[in-house]
């Protein structure tokens, strides 16, 4: 998905709670259509794992 | 790291049964990271809970897991510890389950000082029942059973606590998730009951009825409304009114344990003492 | 026997669905029926299998509780699994398509509308999906007078009356073009 | 209180609750829980627009407590739960039986034992209501079976309540308690009302427990100079505890005994094709509403079944269950348990006659066809 | 733990607790309460000295959590208490019953209802230790009659509790528990005691709620690597909750039916010139002495008189019940209740047969001179 | 003094059941002189207790008296203040009674701040059911069911209390009988949850087995081991250590009580506020 | 039919009737008999009426409770009212007259010894009363050895039993006089 | 039994329990072979009232 996978979002998993893209400091992570995650903007990304620690369901995984 | 705790997750279950952008799910990956982070064996791990949505983080964890009856987890986790004093014993209580039917065990298992670590999940509502007032719900707010605004005023539920006799006290929030996983450490490195309330949201019952946005709105206001307890005591107790002070709040150290009491008094007795 | 029908609508929790049963139920009520509404759901407050039935009928209803739909509203995948094959072969089944993507093989005669996607898009406001859902059903079936809908929806949903109405209109018309 | 009598869609939580007020309930205490929670919820929004006081207590045992000491002030007082509460209530529950204090307790039967299926209906706590306290004691119960039944039956528990002193029990189920139906309530003002009787003697002459003619005892109010004790010991006419045999005797036993005295009075139930019928349906709450349909049903097929559906539960009513199965070929029970009601009904049916149940735990409710099936075999 | 057979002086309330700790109790949690303290003292002294734990925890609600909490790290554990604190337990007797949790529940029980009459004798709680949590589930009870039962049936109470994974209740009174006998208990290593099945699995192969044959599931101890999760939530197979009514069928059913499955093998009684009597009288508890009595002094008379002792009260030994009571020219209940035995054997009895109850609340026991009155008054 | 409030007794129940040299007697005359001071209308005054010796108080009591079942008093007596606010209502609880199993009423009746008197009856230990330790026994002491010594830690129940939200909070001793009445005048006083700690003797169940001598010995005790929190305040803690501090504990004025928010949100609502 | 004695020890919460009891019973289990020992007590802790019961017997013991004392023992002016009626014509009871200063009529043989004032003034400790009227009654009846009461205060009473078995000796003998 | 009836003592209600002789300052009260108080020397009395306060059973009347 993006090099190194360094972002891996698990989109079925995902409830559209909103929270990672809000909180994403890099504007790295959007919602689609449904309101879910997608990884819009990868290589901002600076692996801080705001996002993987807020989310609610476990479906960001940051990082090898 | 997620993938580090995937291995203390009975990921089989999941998805857990949480709403979107409930803060459980938050308190439970920061409890694992703790007991990871402190390398507790899992094979010696039980973790303990009431009822409630938060209670049934239990499901979801690989351990010895119990889910007991609304209010009484402590009770069960004393009857766990004490039985068997070598495994670490974790609590997992809602702010009714614990405060509200539970109080009573709360006060009493922190004034025995047994070494349990119990981390409350305060969402300020009774979730699971759809948004009933808890006593840690504030003052003038709104839920399904104050439809008028709240008229009782809430504990303070760390002063509480530490009023009862825990030895460790530490609060965080679901945006503090760092700080969340350090004062759970900090509460399995104490040998005594630890006492961490997080403060988590719940957009459904209680967000929405308050008119407090969504689960990122919310997660805003906590980011907005925390003192960290050491900036706190150079800014006073004025200037900090009405925002919620996270941290270490308060550790007592050298007080004798409650199971190690027990095991030194059966010592003496078998020895033949009195 | 008294004219009876039999109305099951299904998805997840938090798409309102009890309240769309309400709704109907009370619309019946406008026109003069007797109704009885029951429901079932799951611990979780969103996100689980949810389930709202109506009975209206000319006469007493005595078994509260629909065993066979007429008129089946399916809004989540897993409300087809569940619940697709237990419909009467002379009934309806309402398929929000944007919520059920695969969809069964069904006995009876079948609607398909994007219904979230409609709420979404076209009324603005996703939550309005369960109004737009019943008026598709109460056209299907010819359940309740629209005008009773009309007023229901304004006395129960007050402020945000009219934006369910419009969804409920939309509904209404789409299913009886089918 | 006047109401316009119109049909409109209410729940069963809803009605009770609606009956509750009209009935002169003023305070409201209690503990949510699943699938109860709607009357204290409509409590806390209704009561105090009628001057009332609703108050969440921590737990249920407060909250039965807390009903109890409000009921002392001369108020009337309600409080509702579910299994795992009702559990906790208990021994509240044998403090109002021994001091004869005037309470209504709403049960909304869910799956058990424990936490069991919160959401899911069940008729599991019909024993409990009756022996879940210790020792002997007197209780009441009724179990509505629509949301008519929940608003008619409430007014009655409130008003055998206060003519007895004795605690009453509304066994609801998830079905009825959740249920909307579009119902036509009675205008209050041509209800019924029943009050408990207040001293007409001075203090000074008052003795709490020195019962009138009716074997029940005149209740003042706290506040209004009466200056009495009451006490979870047994005790004499006089509220004071006392060890006499005796005293505890003529008391205890006249305690005990309005269950037997008033069996008859309130004894409530409805029956539909029971006389002519060969086979008859014995059932309560939700269950009966699935009896009834099948009796439609089976006589449609020309088969002769009845029913006969309890609202009380509690005084058993024998003499009626061994009016309607005499002579009958065979009587089946319908109960969401594992046959509560049939072990009542066995003590007083005759032996001669099949005793059947056809008895579900797993959250589901008994169909109409599971019942006609069920007569069909023991009809062939 | 051998130890010499020699009379001693023992209280019932001792008995009990020297057994329990004979059977291997290493966990005690309870509150106190009259009159069935001294097994709360007992334990507080001497559990220590075989490396045991006692607490006194906040309520009866946390003793009854607690020993649960215990259990379930593999600890045999027992509690006691009396009305009150029975009444309180209820909830959490109805988790171990549907978590499946071996634990003993000790009921010495005291007039009530209430506070009612703490140091009073009573055998009020017979219907609640059946019927006092909410929802349909399992539960064992025992009586004893004497010091000597007391201990018996305790050892058994937990070989029962152990194997079937079920809470049993032994409901001791007032008399019996406090009553001080001439006994010889037997040598502790010439016991049969039987512990719960454990789990032969490895950690991945097991299913916690998988039952074996005999329809229970092995146990694993907390602590051992199992890795289980424990609910009062209907749960499936593999203990997680579910909402699948089949399932829940299959382990709601399961539970249950213990009681119906091992109702013979858990069944103990005495008998007294039973096989030949004309008149039965069917006792438990320090009634049972007062009926021996009788019967003893009707011999003499020329009074075919017989007792059955029943010292399983439930599962209700309803065979047992048929087999005596057939031809017998009546049969008497002497209770120190209502008529909670007396209801149950209604159930039973042919409906030929006259049943009289001989029923005392008020603190006293009753005499076998009562007894011998009644049973001349019906002779007649 | 005595004969002024012998009308405030059921003298024809007398003598009560209490042992000789209880101090059971005394808090209850303290009890009745306060009341007798306040010039408190004894129609509309009622007195709530649960069970223990010390809750036998309201059979000897000329008022409405009830009491209930062990623990829950203060449950009760919630249900009487709210149902008719226009009552004074007063609680009269043990150390067992009120901070064991009625724990949990404690903290949620301190926390609404609802006008309710509390007279805790503190003997340390449950002298009813002949000599259990409570709550409040002192580590170390001995009771039936602390044949080896407690070893439990005690609560400070003023300081739970305060920390739970009682208002008014004061402590005095059967010895110190014209300070015990003071601060049950003081908590008359206050409109909210007031509670007062009556240090007592139970020379039966928990003096004989301690070696604390008989009633007078007790009493003595009493005297010397209590120190003015004014005085204490000037000591200071090292001095103080191992004392009662008895007195005014804590006062909290200006907080609005429990039922008067209740009818004034009745108002609001009657007047068709929300 | 065996030999049965049945006791009543009546007085005061307090006065250690039920230790009293129990010694007896413990005797007479040294000397080969069986024993039951109940007693009944009220909500009081000292100062209530309190009674101990003991039935000793050479064979089994059905109904544990004493219907008809033979032994009767009176600590008490509340005990004398309520027991001094109820005992067998050819039985012995013994009045503590320290305690009992109006003595009813009593249809048996009485022995009045002034226990409580004897164990005061005689051995120095009033607590010591109980050990003095067992060594009365048991003398009386002849119901157990005089060694066995002697063997059973030393193991029950410990530290504080060679007062104890002086009181029940000083008992012992009094009543052997009467 | 005093001048002015100053000391009122229940005899019969007092349980011996020996409080107001121990607490009395004056050395007014005593006790009779029962362990029950008696006023051995009434004129030391001050009226203090100490006697009537801890009497834990009312037994104790000081003063008119
Ligand atoms: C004895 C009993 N009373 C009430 C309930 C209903 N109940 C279940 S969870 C809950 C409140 C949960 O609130 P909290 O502990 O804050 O947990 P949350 O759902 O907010 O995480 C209640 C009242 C119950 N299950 N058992
Ligand atoms: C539910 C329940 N549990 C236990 C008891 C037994 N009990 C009666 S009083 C008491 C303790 C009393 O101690 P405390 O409150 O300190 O009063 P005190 O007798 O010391 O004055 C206990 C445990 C009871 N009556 N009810
Ligand atoms: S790791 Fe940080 S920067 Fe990267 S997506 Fe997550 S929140 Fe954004
Ligand atoms: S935080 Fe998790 S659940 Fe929420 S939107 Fe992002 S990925 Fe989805
Ligand atoms: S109701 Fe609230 S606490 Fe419960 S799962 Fe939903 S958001 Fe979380
Ligand atoms: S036991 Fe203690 S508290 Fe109870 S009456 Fe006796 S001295 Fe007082
Ligand atoms: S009033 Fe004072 S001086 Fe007089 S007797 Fe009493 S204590 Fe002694
Ligand atoms: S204080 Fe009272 S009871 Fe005690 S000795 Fe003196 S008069 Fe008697
Ligand atoms: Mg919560
Ligand atoms: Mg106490």
């Amino acid at each position: 998905m993006n090099k190194e996978k360094k972002i891996e979002v698990n989109t079925k998993g995902c409830k559209a709670c909103g929270i990672c893209y809000a909180l994403c400091p890099q504007g790295v992570l959007d919602k689609d259509h449904m309101g879910k995650v997608v990884v819009k903007n990868p290589d901002a990304c600076t692996q801080c794992r705001i996002c993987e620690d807020h989310c609610p369901d476990y479906c960001i995984k940051i990082g090898g | 790291m997620l993938k580090d705790i995937e291995k203390l997750m009975r990921v089989k279950r999941l998805p857990h049964i949480w709403c979107p952008g409930c803060g459980n799910g938050i308190v439970m990956k920061a409890m694992l990271e703790a007991i990871n982070d402190k390398g507790l064996d899992p094979d010696k791990t039980v973790v303990v809970s009431g009822i409630g949505c938060s209670s049934r983080a239990t499901g979801y964890m690989n351990f010895d897991t119990l889910h007991t009856m609304h209010g009484r987890a402590l009770a069960f986790a004393t009857g766990v510890k004490l039985a068997k004093p070598e495994l670490n014993v974790f609590v997992v209580t809602g702010d009714g389950d614990g405060s509200a039917i539970g109080g009573n065990h709360f006060i009493h298992a922190a004034r025995r000082n047994i070494d349990l670590n119990v981390i409350m999940f305060n969402n300020n509502i009774y979730g699971m029942t759809g948004g009933q007032y808890s006593p840690l719900t504030p003052q003038g707010r709104f839920a399904t059973t104050a439809p008028y605004g709240n008229l009782e005023r809430p504990f303070d539920i760390c002063k509480l606590a530490q009023g009862s006799g825990a030895t460790y006290v530490g609060r965080s929030t679901v945006f503090h998730t760092k700080l969340l996983t350090d004062v759970i450490k900090a509460a399995i490195d104490n040998k005594g009951f630890s006492f961490v309330e997080a403060v988590s949201i719940c957009p459904i019952s209680y967000g929405r009825r308050n008119k407090l946005g969504a689960a990122p709105q919310m997660m805003k206001w906590l980011k907005e409304n925390t003192v960290n307890v050491k900036a706190a005591e150079k800014l006073g107790a004025e200037k900090t009114a009405g925002k919620i002070i996270i941290g270490e709040l308060y550790h007592e150290a050298g007080t004798l344990e409650y199971t190690e009491l027990y095991d030194r008094l059966i010592t003496r007795v078998e020895e033949g003492g009195r | 026997m008294a004219e009876k029908y039999d109305i099951r609508l299904s998805g997840t929790g938090g798409q309102g669905l009890i309240l769309a049963g309400i709704i109907l139920a009370d619309a019946a009520i406008l026109d003069g029926k007797s109704a009885v509404q029951t429901q079932s759901y799951g611990p979780e407050a969103r996100g689980g299998a949810s389930k709202a039935e109506v009975i209206i009928s000319d006469g007493q209803i005595l078994y509260p509780k629909v065993i066979q739909p007429k008129y089946l509203l399916l809004m989540s995948q897993e409300a087809a699994r569940l619940y697709a094959k237990n419909i009467n072969p002379a009934g309806t089944v309402i398929i929000d398509t944007t919520m059920v993507s695969d969809i069964p093989a069904i006995n009876a005669k079948t609607v398909e509308i994007p219904i979230t996607e409609l709420a979404r898009e076209e009324i603005g406001n996703e939550l309005t999906a369960n109004m737009l859902a019943i008026g598709a059903i109460a056209a299907a079936g010819n359940i309740v007078t629209k005008e009773s809908l009309e007023k229901i929806i304004s006395k129960r949903l007050a402020k945000v009356a009219a934006l369910n109405i419009k969804a409920m209109n939309l509904g209404w018309e789409l299913a009886s073009k089918n | 209180m006047k109401r316009e009598k119109k049909v409109q869609l209410l729940q069963g939580n809803q009605a009770c609750s609606i009956a509750a007020i009209d009935a002169g309930v003023r305070f409201y205490a209690g503990y949510p829980i699943t699938p109860s929670t709607e009357i204290a919820e409509f409590m806390a929004e209704e009561l105090p627009k009628v001057g009332g006081k609703f108050i969440q207590m921590e737990d249920e045992i407060a909250g039965m407590s807390a009903v109890l000491g409000a009921a002392l002030t001369g108020t009337k007082v309600i409080t509702a739960t579910s299994g795992p509460g009702f559990s906790l209530k208990q021994e509240a529950i044998g403090f109002a039986a021994i001091a004869e204090i005037p309470c209504v307790i709403v049960d909304v039967q869910r799956m058990g034992p424990s936490t069991g299926g919160p959401t899911s209906v069940a008729q599991g706590d019909v024993m409990q209501a009756r022996w879940g306290t210790h020792g002997d004691h007197p209780v009441f119960a009724f179990s509505p079976a629509s949301v008519l039944e929940s608003y008619e039956l409430t007014i009655q528990a409130f008003n055998f309540s206060e003519k007895y002193r004795v605690p009453v029990v509304i066994l609801l189920d998830e079905i009825v308690g959740h249920m909307r139906e579009s119902v036509t309530l009675p205008d209050p003002d041509e209800l019924t009302i029943v009050d408990r009787k207040r001293p007409t003697v001075s203090p000074a002459d008052y003795a709490p427990y020195q019962p009138e003619q009716d074997g029940i005892p005149t209740m003042a109010d706290f506040g209004t100079g009466y200056h009495w004790h009451v006490t979870g010991l047994v005790h004499g006419e006089n509220g004071a505890a006392t060890g006499n045999p005796e005293v505890i005797d003529r008391q205890l036993t006249r305690i005990f005994d309005k269950m037997e005295k008033y069996k008859d009075e309130v004894n409530l139930y409805k029956t539909q094709a029971a006389d002519d019928a060969e086979y008859l349906l014995v059932s309560f709450g939700c269950t009966a509403r699935s009896a009834a349909e099948a009796v439609a049903e089976l006589r449609q097929m020309g088969i002769k079944a009845g029913l006969l559906q309890l609202q009380t539960i509690w005084p058993f009513p024998e003499k009626t269950i061994s009016e309607y199965t005499t002579g009958k070929k065979c009587v089946i029970v319908p109960e969401l348990n594992m046959g509560q009601v049939r072990g009542e009904i066995q003590k007083y049916i005759d032996k001669g006659i099949p005793l059947y149940g056809i008895n579900k735990i797993n959250g589901e409710p008994i169909t109409p066809q599971e019942i006609i099936n069920k007569v069909k075999e023991v009809a062939k």
